[in-house]
């Protein structure tokens, strides 16, 4: 699937909460098919402080409205530029990169586990794996019940277990404290979050030798593989995880 | 139309619009954007004998107008060069040029004769400015001595078109300039990158893993025009201009300066499609002023002061 | 209430935010935006024994996150500074500074003599790098024979706090920080501008009239704090960073690389109440990771390494 | 009269013409007493390739609105930027910086001469003399027609003459080449714009010994005086745009 540059229109920026917004872009050429794991590079305009380009997930497709969604944390500089675009501004894209999740058999029991806006894949992939057939546990993480995303988006999609640091709903704890883990038996999780919580479910996930994907986030220059700055440790050696991954199997990782 | 050749010895080039090694890949990385063979030239990643890992990750940090990066060289060395991506590359209708490498002299010379077997490479990148090497690198390039030893050295063993890529990071640019010319390279390039250091202030550590990386983007182009500007004054040979070109503004500065060639490196991460459109700037600029070719801006500034 | 207070020898700076020679005028410039004495000290402009007109106009380029001078060391000479400007100066409670500048050891001697019979100038700063001037400037500071002796000549005739400003354009920054340790320097401040230029490609002419010029502000800072972190680790004496620092945040990075002091340049023409916002940002630093003080974080990262 | 750094508000941005726009600017806190010829350093937001302040005149003051006027020609990136401002946005000012344009005696003929985006401080000098009893011809040039800008104001200021390059409004060719050089006898001459019309018209003046004054616009970094960029060669030595001018006389220049 060739990559390309292509200008996008804002045609919604929804405001989540403090630090999480939705922009939802309209391609300026139709969309070509897209896969749950793969990332956009945009280009901030109008902050100094952003030289190079940053690196989103793609959170939901529509092609039928010829649009895509990113889900974003505003994180610092540019990200906070970016949640100030509104309708008509524009963003520069470089897409589709990256690898993608893997498609599972249709009769494989699936989870799918996300904490705070690592989520942002997970939407995207479950949409994907409904539609083939697939209805994945969905295990999602929050700082407290304030912060929680979404819910209903995944409901749709599958059973949704939450889990809040406060407890102020779901179960109290961190995504690897949640019982389904110990009661439930899955085939293969994909998971995305911060690197500590994926670390958790990948540890979970060797111990039960459960198949295991996870999407990284390293920092990325390039995001098409011409840069080497991304690398992660692999049993294959230092590889881009704009290229080889963001998307990794667990077993492939030195974790 | 204006005639945008140039040509280092008997290597003629289409433009002088080139792509700096370790920002482009092989190439093929952009094929998705551009029609690589429109342009002068590209010259691959930095390759060594042995297949090295680099540093360990995070190798990059965003700096104000620039970046820092420690990649350290990783590649899968000559061997896997030549069967895997030499019949790949050579397809290309440009001038595919090697950047290379080595710990020690005996590496770049047999790396050179490795090198100088591949029909469709034309030219090599002698690369003595390495920052983000514990050996090698830069080592030699910030010594007069030891990079006049390579230099021979490889000289000696390659008949085709030797580049010198010199670094920055040192006091007189000129003396290494003046080096690489009495030692029979056919060109220089300059800039590398400047050694520069980030500090993650939540983290209380270094950005990078290796503490030191490289400087490149728009931050160091004044530093490399003036550098540039001060080599092609001192030598008769081509200097090749790389620093912080963003646009075919920036490029036609260093053209105006001295540089016979320039090469894109940063810009490339922020549009992979940087190159063609500082090609067609060029070009746009020429015939905007009436110049017949590129030759006629080349050192313009030594003539207007 | 953390503790800001640092030293150089026996002078003590109520905290470790300095301006840079060059860039705050004589402090009163910024009178009208800042209690200037709440500062820990300014540096006045460079300043000679004779009065000098400094390079024509135009001395001023702007590059990405930066900017190009070649002022050249225009001021009236120590003779108008004794008479008109030090009595307007000494009022500030804090330490103000003189950076001196000649052509030869003889004036940077002469001057120094001049400058230590003012009671209210506790320290100087001796640059051996301006790069803006024909003679001297500079060109003591990037030759270790030529730099121990103006040292190694001022310490002779200047008992009070001696600080040398180095110069960033070296291949080897520890060289010369030895070379000020060993002459008796009682600190060392770095960097000043690294050599730069800028071309106008609409005239096709160099920016600046003296076509290269110092090049200072935030794209600067990654070579900075890298040089100010080798420096620190080469010697004993306390480093003072400077270079790029446009906020608080900038300012940690040196602390933590090992400054133990900083100097707020370009950013106050920007924003002439920089120095003090980054006080308060450094001050908040500090309360907020509960250190004691801001000896507390100096050179940090050599620990977690 | 002390300076200040200030977050004004945008209250108008008007357009004239491709090249040039009117900021209004309300102040956050009561206007000082500013003088013609004065200027403003703003800084530019938004712009990555923007990293110094830009200096504007004052173009025109309402102390009633607490606002002042810039007049604004868009020459890069900085004034690319201030252009899309619009009501609400705010833009950072040190002001008031420089000298002013001297206040000449009550009897004195003065001929105001400005071209192109030049006339910037004319507009507010105009009025400031008119309310100081003058009634000053006033002598504008542009390329043609279509550029001429503000003229009805200037008419109830003084006498407006006028020249256009093109001969498509006025006299044709440059404000030197107006009649009214050589048909009146003018006691003081004020004058900004282009250099090499500055200069013509400062050569004018000195042939006839008039009195003159020129506004000029040196590259500057500080706008107060510390940095020493921005100097121009006087009889009195190199001395500072932004502190000793922006305003000088013609007799101190060594033009
Ligand atoms: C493949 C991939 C997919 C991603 N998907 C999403 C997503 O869908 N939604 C989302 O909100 N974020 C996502 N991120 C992270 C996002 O790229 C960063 O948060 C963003 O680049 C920060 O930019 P900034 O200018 O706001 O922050 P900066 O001011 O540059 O930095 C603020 C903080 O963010 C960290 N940061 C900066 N760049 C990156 C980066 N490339 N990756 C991780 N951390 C970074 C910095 O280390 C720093 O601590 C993804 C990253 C990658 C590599
Ligand atoms: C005291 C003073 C008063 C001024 N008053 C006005 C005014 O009222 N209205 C107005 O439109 N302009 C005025 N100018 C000029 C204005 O400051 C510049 O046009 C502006 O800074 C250009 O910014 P930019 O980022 O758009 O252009 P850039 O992209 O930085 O440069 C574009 C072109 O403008 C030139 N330029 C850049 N900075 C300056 C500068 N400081 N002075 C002159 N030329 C410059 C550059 O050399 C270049 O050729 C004044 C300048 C001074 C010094
Ligand atoms: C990520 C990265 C990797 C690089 N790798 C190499 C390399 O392998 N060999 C080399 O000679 N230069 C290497 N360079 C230096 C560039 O070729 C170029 O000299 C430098 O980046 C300055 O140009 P720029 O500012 O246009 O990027 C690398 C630069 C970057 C940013
Ligand atoms: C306009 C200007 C004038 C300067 N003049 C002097 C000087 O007279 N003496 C000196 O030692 N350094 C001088 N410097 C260098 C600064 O003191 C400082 O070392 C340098 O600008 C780097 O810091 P910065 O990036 O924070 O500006 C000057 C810098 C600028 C920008
Ligand atoms: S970000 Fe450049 S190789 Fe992955
Ligand atoms: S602009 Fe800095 S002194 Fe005038």
């Amino acid at each position: 699937m060739p990559k390309r540059i292509e200008d996008f229109k804002i045609v919604d920026n929804q405001r989540l909460n403090n630090d999480l917004f939705i922009l939802e872009l309209a391609g300026s050429s139709d969309l070509p098919e897209l896969k749950p794991g793969q990332f956009v590079q945009a280009k901030v305009e109008g902050s100094p402080q952003t030289f190079l380009r940053r690196p989103f997930s793609i959170h939901d497709v529509d092609y039928a409205r010829n649009t895509l969604k990113l889900l974003v944390q505003i994180a610092g500089r540019g990200t906070g530029v970016l949640s100030g675009l509104g309708k008509d501004d524009y963003l520069n894209l470089i897409y589709p990169l990256g690898n993608s999740f893997s498609l599972p058999g249709k009769e494989e029991k699936l989870l799918l586990v996300g904490g705070g806006c690592g989520v942002a894949p997970l939407l995207f992939l479950g949409k994907y794996l409904k539609s083939n057939g697939n209805s994945p546990d969905i295990l999602l993480g929050f700082r407290n019940r304030a912060r929680i995303i979404e819910e209903a988006e995944y409901a749709k999609i599958g059973r949704v277990y939450l889990t809040t640091e406060d407890g102020s709903e779901g179960e109290k704890g961190l995504v690897t404290d949640h019982p389904v883990l110990s009661e439930s038996e899955y085939d293969r999780i994909f998971c995305c979050g911060p690197d500590a919580m994926m670390r958790a479910v990948a540890g979970y996930a060797a111990t039960r030798g459960i198949e295991c994907e996870v999407s990284l986030e390293n920092l990325m220059a390039c995001g098409i593989g011409a840069c080497l700055c991304c690398v992660v440790a692999t049993v294959n050696g230092n590889q881009c995880t704009c290229i080889d991954g963001p998307v990794f199997n667990i077993n492939d990782l030195k974790w | 139309m204006v005639d945008l050749r140039f040509s280092i010895g008997s290597l003629e080039f289409k433009n002088p619009v080139l792509t700096a090694s370790g920002t482009f890949g092989y190439g093929s990385e952009f094929d998705d954007f551009m029609d690589v063979s429109k342009l002068g030239g590209i010259i691959v990643k930095g390759t060594t004998l042995e297949p090295r890992e680099g540093n360990a990750y995070p190798r990059m940090a965003e700096t104000p107008s620039g970046m820092l990066n420690a990649v350290g060289l990783q590649n899968k060395g000559i061997d896997y060069f030549e069967k895997h991506i030499y019949p790949r590359i050579s397809g290309y209708d440009t001038n595919v040029m090697v950047n290379i490498n080595g710990n020690y002299i005996e590496e770049y010379v047999a790396l050179a004769e490795r090198v100088s077997r591949l029909e469709k490479i034309p030219a090599i990148e002698l690369n003595i400015s390495c920052p983000n090497v514990k050996m090698g690198g830069m080592a030699f390039g910030t010594n007069p001595v030891s990079a006049r030893e390579v230099i021979r050295a490889v000289r000696a063993v390659f008949p085709g078109i030797l580049i010198v890529k010199l670094s920055p990071n040192v006091t007189d640019i000129t003396e290494f300039a003046h080096i690489a010319e009495e030692e029979g390279a056919d060109s220089i390039s300059l800039i590398n990158t400047l050694v520069g250091m980030s500090v993650d202030i939540k983290k209380m550590k270094p950005a990078l893993s290796a503490i030191t990386g490289g400087l490149s983007g728009p931050a160091i182009k004044p530093v490399a025009l003036r550098m540039v500007w001060q080599a092609a004054r001192a030598v008769k040979i081509p200097v090749i201009g790389i620093g912080g070109i963003m646009t075919a503004s920036d490029a036609i500065e260093f053209f105006l300066a001295g540089a016979s060639a320039i090469q894109v490196g940063t810009a490339s991460f922020i549009d992979p499609q940087a190159a063609v459109k500082i090609l067609q700037g060029i070009e746009a600029y020429l015939i905007a002023g009436k110049f017949s070719g590129i030759d006629d801006i080349i050192g313009l500034i030594n003539r207007t002061v």
